[in-house]
């Protein structure tokens, strides 16, 4: 059964990306809201946690925050509110790492 | 799809309630059904009539309110937190001794057997915190 | 069990006291019981301080509510999940912990421990099973 | 030794506020002067009197009312963060036309000038938060 | 500045909008500037991300306060203290945050950059320098 | 002119205690109170953080937690609320790594 983790606290303050991109299992899916979507910057060092991870970033904290897309992670996918509904349904359940 | 969400944090302090209820809202956008809003830990602060934000600043408060009357949502306060945090309605009142109450329109106080309820009913749980 | 039943991990990773969390993460669990879902607790990360023995909260003026996580047995709650590499980076052991039974009635209430060390791995496969997912 | 102590949570939640009501309480008991008690933030909601929390367990807002009242100490909750929150006094309610008041005895709401004030004439600040 | 003026340092460590410690952070600073003291700002940690250029709350309905730290000349604050380590860490440069400036009246209102940025170890030393530290 | 270092939080959830330990200046006292007592147990990973820092830690908070004052690392000072205040007179100022 597939899961939803859903991160919101930043990667450089805050272990919960580190812990829940190592407990992934195949099939799962990661969405970064709030201060996690700095975890996705790609010339930031916390983007390595996101190796190999199906990762989506909640583009309107992208954009109060100032990053623009180009400068995310390769692979990383832009989703909106409505995307973060349907990363909810497409998944069996969902795990908050508060 | 039927949803419990549930919010752990007050207003304005985190963001947490304001993903909620972007979440919330684009649920009901898409034609999915929300079975409960359940606010738990400070999250009850949610549920208060008496804030007054800044002019330039959203309202939180009044924004659950609208969305609760619009769709008819569930919007529950748990009433152990509420308690420890001081959120009010009249039962409350007079079972404390309490000379005011400050909930806001379209939230009520109840148990956490609400929040359990929510996610046996529900599709999903999604959670909302710090 | 019914077709209807849930199964649901009550995921604690926070310490006591500091926060509010693990605390009515366990009210939660209590009133969960009387549901009759399928309940079992995970204590991961820095939750695996709330299972700690010996908590003497006078000096700070709070409630000790470890003494509750021993009545989980009661409330037929018999599987209690422990992250390993969580103890083991805190320099805690099972001994460090409360040990929590429950009792079998099919096997004239015997006595069982209700705390599974597992790794992270297989604690992810845990939360894999489940239906839904609490979060504190 | 004269102190200013700054509160950035409310009670209950995070345990900032117990330990900043510790720490004053041992303070006073040196013999040291506490020139203000400032809540920012959530701490603002130290200063509701609705609170009713379970009977086991301690009652915080009570407990700063009442060493407020044994030592005559200024605790100033912030005007702009206690709008945000929802904590009101009878001014603030005539001004923003609110039906009801909350705040606990010993706390009166002012601005944030309080807070660098309280700075200024205190040999100490200690900040206690999230 | 009189004897009497004490070294403020007000150090913002958290990044905008996911709390709201920064915002209620630069209220302090605003009104604290009305008291002449000789105040200073640092950023570290996911501090610095309070100054990022190019912030668009709107889809998250949040107030953008952002464009507020440019008028810090304007209250006569004029050393703004960014950790160039922090900066790294995050795959940051100062041409990623705002151009900070204030207007130099004994140099013919000369526009200076208000942003210093110092290493871990120089900003240790700005800190051991002060009266008073505000910590966000 | 020295200053506490006030740090609240666990090390192992939060990089404060390792941000306060690592810009300590000499003379300058570090006071763990909170879930940041964590980091005073010698058996833990986070423990190392404190090598060459003079530290103290909030016995209260310790209890509440239930460790037991010989489970601290070499060199840990245990002080009550009053110790805390001296600590904080002893110091020109207080930094409080929140």
């Amino acid at each position: 059964m597939s899961m939803l983790h859903l991160v919101n606290k930043s990667p450089y303050e805050n272990g919960n990306l580190n812990r829940a991109s190592s407990v992934m299992n195949d099939g799962d899916a990661l969405l970064l809201i709030e201060d996690a979507v700095y975890g996705a910057v790609k010339a930031g060092k916390a983007s390595a946690m996101l190796d190999g991870c199906t990762v989506s970033v909640l583009g309107p904290d992208l954009a109060a925050r100032g990053i623009s897309e180009d400068k995310l992670a390769d692979g990383v996918n832009v989703v909106d509110y409505a995307g973060f509904v349907e990363l909810v349904e497409a998944n069996d359940k969902v795990q908050s790492w508060l | 799809m039927k949803l419990t969400i549930q919010v752990n944090e007050g207003p304005y302090q985190h963001q947490s309630s304001d993903s909620a209820y972007y979440f919330a809202k684009a649920a009901l956008d898409k034609g999915h059904e929300i079975f409960r809003i359940f606010f738990y830990h400070d999250g009850v602060n949610n549920g208060t009539r008496l804030t007054t934000p800044p002019q330039d600043d959203r309202n939180i408060v009044a924004r659950w309110s609208e969305l609760a009357q619009a769709h008819d949502i569930d919007m529950v306060l748990c009433v152990a937190a509420a308690q420890r945090r001081g959120i009010v309605d009249d039962g409350e009142a007079e079972r404390n001794g309490k000379d005011a109450t400050n909930i806001a329109p379209g939230f009520r106080i109840s148990g956490l057997g609400q929040l359990v309820e929510g996610a046996i009913q529900s599709d999903r749980l999604v959670v909302f915190g710090d | 069990m019914s077709g209807d039943t849930k199964k649901f991990l009550f995921i604690n990773r926070k310490a006591p006291y500091g926060t509010i969390y693990a605390w009515e993460s366990l009210e939660v669990v209590l009133i969960g019981a009387a549901f009759e879902q399928d309940v079992s607790l995970a204590f991961m990360d820095d939750g695996v301080y709330e299972l700690a023995k010996g908590q003497d909260t006078t000096g700070i003026g709070m409630k000790n509510f470890s003494p509750t996580y021993s009545a989980l047995g009661d409330y037929e709650i018999t599987r209690i999940y422990v992250e390993k590499e969580s103890l083991e980076e805190r320099g805690l052991t099972l001994d460090d912990l409360q040990h929590l039974v429950w009792e079998d009635e099919d096997d004239d209430w015997a006595e069982r421990d209700s705390i599974r060390l597992v790794s992270r791995a297989e604690l992810g496969t845990v939360m894999a099973e489940q239906d839904v997912l609490f979060n504190f």
